[in-house]
């Protein structure tokens, strides 16, 4: 019986040796079960050694290995064959940002921006371990649980064109961990955050496109996140006069 | 080469490693910390764990009980005074990562809650849903960015240690995105590289567990202790090995065979009873459970799928509300790899590898035997999870000894005084003519794939779950074959930047070497104990001749040289381990005798 | 010297690559239909400032089958906003606790919907009313 | 560690933006029915719905002045805010240019539109 096969198209780029990028076709070994990472692992082990793209958990939770599939930001470890088979399907690094080579991406505007938000509680109240943990009732902790459940996959980078239009936007996942801290009720440093979210590379560079969260693979909506901190600016802004301490500096 | 001199360095951004940095920092502001990491710090493996982290938390529980679970669930082959350190610490650190803002599950009036978790008498397992290490992970990335003092060097490699005048000073790292060379000089190196789990074919391990740190060490001649021990968790997606946690069980779930038949009671962990009731039946320890899988498989009673026999993982009577609630990772992975609604459904499973109990040998605190050495996290052999680790107990061992390697390696950077930075370049410069020389060298015809194929499988053949003199000397002649082959590996990608071809060789040499301290350590064995398990006249615990670490040394080009140290004995007696009605019948008995 | 020469993609096109995108696009296109409407409303505003004679030739010219066939597509594409706007809404604003429960998305897009319908037949009741 | 960063000033265009989406979201298809097809048309309203001496005296009462004007106004908004950062989407990015000729052209109708009513008197 003849093994069944998939062709796979990469977009392969050298920053050495090519001008732009190109594609490249490969034909894979099909079976049922195989993840499209795991089709990319087999070029590389047999096909192209020169093949490059990140990844590690193979199960969803390390936020590695974005690609675009089919012109889709997606998590190649969750995205099955099957469900291209017997179609070709097309393999890009994620869009907006640059391809560093073939499927890597530079990450290093992301981790500034994530530097950039203060991604760690400033307590509301400093409290000692001999004091033991905070309260935090169920319902305090869904107030941000789900913003707190991002991968930094960039997946929503991916998606978001306004933050391809623009790279200084701070943009969807960075937004959404910063949402995250502001509404833990451990923290107490909202005010400092917001300085980021009504700045100009703040969240009214967004546009309500949507498809951050539409292709979210761990259902964290940042869209939700950075449309609540317009209004949350807006008020701010507006209110600041009224305040006694005229609210963000 | 560029230079950056440091006082600290840290090999590993996972959340010993982070944990480690974060110490550092706090223990003294002008430290200056170097933290390498061959990925993004919160890409590390620590975030693909699911059930839990181990902390003495209700008042019904106390730091004994957690020390007698650990001791005996490691079958005696623990350094008691170390894990009475760490049970002592582990509640402390998990409220630490709590202040840092860690969002544990709680109790309806806003307390931290616990889970029951294999092996543990009393509901102590800390967890964030089903994602408790990726959230430990992101709660200790994102605290780390505070510390203007920590200087992280992601995606760079490391490829050696550089030791001078008998001590380690300083680190050599290729920087991923250009192939370009960095030595980080510094005056305490801290190890924090994770597990080896990739060395064996199927496993729960991510693409990065490699045990890059443990061969780093092993090459400089610091001993890698009790390395035979390696855990295989009884319930891993078949094929990919991907794993379902153990909280599955803790929740409630049961382990059926083809008759849909409770099988565990039969391998003396029952009664069986509906609930789940800690250390019985699903609650056993992994190595048993894996060990009742194999028997099954003999016996002809599992269920024969496309990836292997397989056993089911039953979660329906649960149903769907609390199963979305408690385990919705579990759903997820279920859904989306295997097609399946565990609310409705019974997920297939199998053993995997999932974690290498041994590791570089360290003291209680966490110092090597090389000045200026330490090791904290899956890497290191602090002697806490013995012949098997208890579940949940390895999220706690990153934070407390953590802690301490980053407390230790401060005090001992103060202390030390600078290199000599002329002969540090020197060496490091050494070092990469040795590893550029890998990847320009011509003329070799081994793939790189097919020889960590070859490892794996002969690494699965004779290091499983059960293991015979005959097919563990296999895999020794195999590994040492596999070396040899190794000297002409080819490296087809000649480029600098983003050269993972490059990387991936690096990657395996290191894993054939950490693969042979396993294997030849388990062959030297000859006794049953924990995770090793052998059915050639051995089967039983030797404690008269095996109560004893084992300890493989490198020998450069030849087979690791074997020797034993002495297992520090203090309150607890070897034992007969045993769980299920037996397990409380001794426990009783135990107590009675002591009046 | 760093070999790094990362690649930067144009945006050019983006938005018709993708469907969504495209849906978007059509979205936001609504307000040229909003802007025209406005203006027309606009020049009635300044006719009747103007008298009684303007305002009737004003109101004569909506006749026009032209206008008609504009009123038509801005009646679709009006539609068409009230249909996205609502349904971006439960991206946009806090979550809703109701009963210990998160409000879904499609409740709140739902009693979004529901409420415009009603300001709609609202204002037609309301101007009925006055017209008689 | 931290830069000095300028203030957005959009939530001013934002808010009316916002404002003017959710009067057009929930009254929008009616308004354009009735003023653009069942007058016009003559359907189901009678006859002299929008007849001068009507609507002059709907533009008269401060309510109908006020809804008159959100209505224009808003609307104007609106669309000026969309319509700018469409332009920027689809690679027009005229900037200041861009941005004077549409919130411009809101600000032109705003002021139109006061001046109209305050000419209709009360
Ligand atoms: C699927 C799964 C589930 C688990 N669930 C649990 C659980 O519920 N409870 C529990 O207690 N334990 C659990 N464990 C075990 C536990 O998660 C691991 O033992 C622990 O996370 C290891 O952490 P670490 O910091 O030692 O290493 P890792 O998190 O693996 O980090 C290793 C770090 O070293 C770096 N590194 C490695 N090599 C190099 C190199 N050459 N150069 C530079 N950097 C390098 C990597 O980049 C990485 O940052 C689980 C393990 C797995 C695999
Ligand atoms: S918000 Fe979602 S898509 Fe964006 S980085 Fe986080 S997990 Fe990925
Ligand atoms: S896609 Fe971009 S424009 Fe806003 S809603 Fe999401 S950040
Ligand atoms: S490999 Fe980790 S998310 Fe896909």
């Amino acid at each position: 019986m003849a093994e069944k096969t998939i062709e796979i198209e990469v977009l392969r780029y050298h920053p050495e040796k090519d001008r732009e990028p190109h594609r490249q076709v490969f034909e894979v070994p099909f079976t049922d079960d195989m993840s499209v990472l795991q089709g990319v692992q087999y070029i590389k082990d047999y096909l192209d050694g020169s093949l490059s793209f990140r990844w590690s958990c193979r199960m969803a939770i390390c936020g590695s290995c974005g690609m675009m599939i089919n012109g889709i930001p997606s998590l190649s470890c969750q995205t099955f064959l099957r469900d291209y088979y017997p179609a070709r399907v097309r393999v890009e690094a994620l869009s907006h940002f640059p391809i560093e080579r073939d499927l890597v991406i530079s990450m290093d505007g992301f981790i500034e921006k994530l530097e950039s938000i203060q991604p760690y509680i400033i307590p509301k109240e400093p409290r000692t371990l001999e004091q033991g943990e905070y309260l935090q009732t169920p319902e305090q902790l869904d107030a941000y649980e789900q913003f707190s459940s991002c991968i930094n996959c960039l997946l929503c980078y991916a998606a978001c064109p306004q933050f391809g239009l623009n790279p200084d936007f701070v943009g969807p996942a960075a937004i959404a961990l910063l949402h995250r801290y502001n509404v833990d009720s451990r923290d107490g440093a909202k005010a400092e955050r917001m300085e980021l979210v009504n700045s100009e590379e703040g969240v009214f560079n967004c546009t309500a496109v949507g498809y951050c969260s539409e292709v979210c693979p761990k259902h964290v909506d940042p869209a939700n996140a950075v449309n609540q901190n317009k209004t949350n600016s807006a008020a701010d802004y507006f209110l600041r006069f009224l305040a006694p301490k005229g609210g963000a500096k | 080469m560029e230079t950056y001199k440091a006082d600290v360095v840290i090999v590993g951004g996972g959340g010993a490693g982070l944990r480690a940095a974060i110490a550092v920092a706090e223990s003294d502001p002008t430290l200056k910390i170097a933290l390498v990491s061959k990925v993004y710090p919160m890409r590390s493996h620590t975030v693909a764990a699911e059930g839990g982290s181990a902390g003495v938390k209700q008042q019904t529980d106390s730091l004994e009980y957690h020390f007698n679970d650990t001791v005996g669930g490691g079958d005696w082959l623990c350094e008691q005074d170390v894990v009475e350190y760490f049970v002592a610490h582990c509640t402390e650190e998990l409220t630490q990562l709590e202040h840092w803002g860690c969002p544990w599950s709680r109790t309806p009036d806003g307390h931290v809650n616990v889970r029951a978790f294999g092996g543990m008498k009393i509901e102590r397992t800390w967890f964030a849903a089903d994602k408790t290490g990726f959230h430990m992970l992101h709660t200790l990335f994102q605290t780390s960015i505070k510390y203007p003092a920590i200087k992280r060097f992601d995606e760079h490699f490391c490829v050696d240690l550089v030791v001078e005048d008998g001590r380690v000073q300083g680190v050599v790292a290729i920087e991923i995105a250009t192939g370009e060379f960095t030595l980080v000089e510094a005056r305490s190196v801290i190890i924090a590289t994770g597990g080896a789990g990739r060395v064996f074919r199927e496993n729960t391990n991510g693409g990065v567990v490699t045990g890059d740190g443990m061969a780093l060490a092993y090459r400089h001649g610091v001993p890698l202790r009790d390395m035979e021990f390696v855990q295989y968790h009884p319930t891993c997606m078949p094929g990919t090995g991907l794993l379902f946690t153990e909280a599955c069980r803790g929740e409630g779930g049961f382990l059926v065979n083809k008759d849909g038949y409770r099988y565990l009671q039969d391998y003396g962990l029952g009664p069986a009873e509906p609930l789940p009731r800690n250390k019985f039946m699903e609650l056993g320890p992994r190595d048993r459970l894996s060990q009742a899988f194999w028997y099954e498989q003999q016996k002809g009673r599992t269920i024969e799928g496309p990836h292997g026999s397989v056993v089911h993982l039953d979660l329906r009577h649960l149903g769907e509300a609390k199963l979305r609630e408690r385990l919705p990772q579990i759903y997820e992975l279920a859904e989306q790899f295997l097609g399946v609604d565990p609310a409705r459904t019974p997920i297939p499973v199998r053993p995997a590898v999932h974690y290498t109990m041994g590791g570089i040998l360290v003291d209680g605190r966490c110092a090597s035997p090389l000045p200026g050495l330490y090791a904290a996290g899956e890497c290191s052999s602090v002697g806490i999870h013995g012949a098997n680790r208890l579940g949940s107990n390895s999220l706690s061992e990153l934070c407390v000894f953590g802690k301490v390697a980053g407390v230790e390696a401060a005090r001992f950077a103060k202390s030390a005084g600078p290199g000599n930075s002329t002969s540090l370049q020197k060496q490091a410069r050494a070092v990469e003519q040795r590893v550029m020389a890998l990847k320009q060298k011509t003329g070799g015809n081994e793939r790189i794939a097919t020889l960590r194929k070859e490892m794996a499988q002969t690494m699965e053949d004779g290091c499983g779950i059960y293991r015979l003199a005959e097919t563990m000397q296999k895999t020794c002649d195999k590994l040492d074959e596999l070396k040899a082959r190794f000297k002409n590996v080819n490296v087809e990608d000649k480029s600098s930047v983003w050269n993972t071809e490059w990387l991936l060789a690096i990657e395996l040499e290191y894993q054939l070497d950490v693969a042979q301290t396993m294997a030849y350590s388990a062959l030297h064995r000859r006794e049953s104990r924990g995770a090793h398990q052998r059915l050639d006249g051995f089967e039983q615990r030797d404690d008269v001749n095996f109560l004893k670490h084992s300890q493989a040394h490198y020998v450069a080009d030849g087979a690791p040289r074997i020797d034993y140290g002495p297992v520090k004995i203090t309150k607890s007696q070897p034992g007969t381990r045993a769980y299920g009605a037996a397990g409380e019948k001794a426990e009783q008995e135990r107590k009675a005798s002591h009046g | 010297m760093s070999k790094r020469r990362p690649y930067v993609r144009s945006m050019d096109g983006w938005w018709r690559k993708n469907p969504y995108f495209v849906e978007y696009m059509i979205h936001e296109g609504t307000a040229l239909f909003v802007a025209a409407y406005a203006g027309i409303l606009l020049t009635g505003l300044l006719r009747l400032a103007q008298g009684e004679a303007a305002w009737n030739a004003w109101l004569s010219a909506l006749q026009n089958p032209w206008y008609i066939c504009f009123h038509l597509l801005a009646l679709a594409a009006l539609t068409y906003h009230t249909y996205t706007w609502f349904k971006i809404m439960p991206r946009t604003m806090p979550p809703v606790i109701v009963g210990g429960q998160r409000l879904s998305a499609w409740a709140i897009t739902g009693s979004g919907l529901a409420v415009a319908t009603a300001a709609c037949f609202g204002l037609l009741a309301v101007v009925w009313g006055m017209a008689r | 560690m931290k830069q000095e960063r300028k203030r957005s000033n959009a939530p001013i265009f934002w808010a009316l933006f916002g404002a003017g989406g959710m009067l057009s979201a929930l009254f929008g298809p009616m308004l354009v029915f009735i003023t653009g097809l069942a007058v016009p048309l003559g359907l189901l309203l009678p006859a002299d719905t929008m007849s001068y001496p009507h609507m002059l005296a709907f533009a008269r009462n401060w309510l109908g002045k006020g809804f008159i004007f959100a209505i224009i106004a808003l609307f104007l908004w609106h669309a000026a805010h969309r319509i700018f950062h469409s332009l920027h989407d689809i690679g027009i990015h005229a900037g200041t240019g861009a941005k004077l000729i549409c919130y411009g052209l809101a600000m032109l109708g705003t002021v139109l539109a006061a001046y109209a009513l305050l000419a209709i008197g009360f």
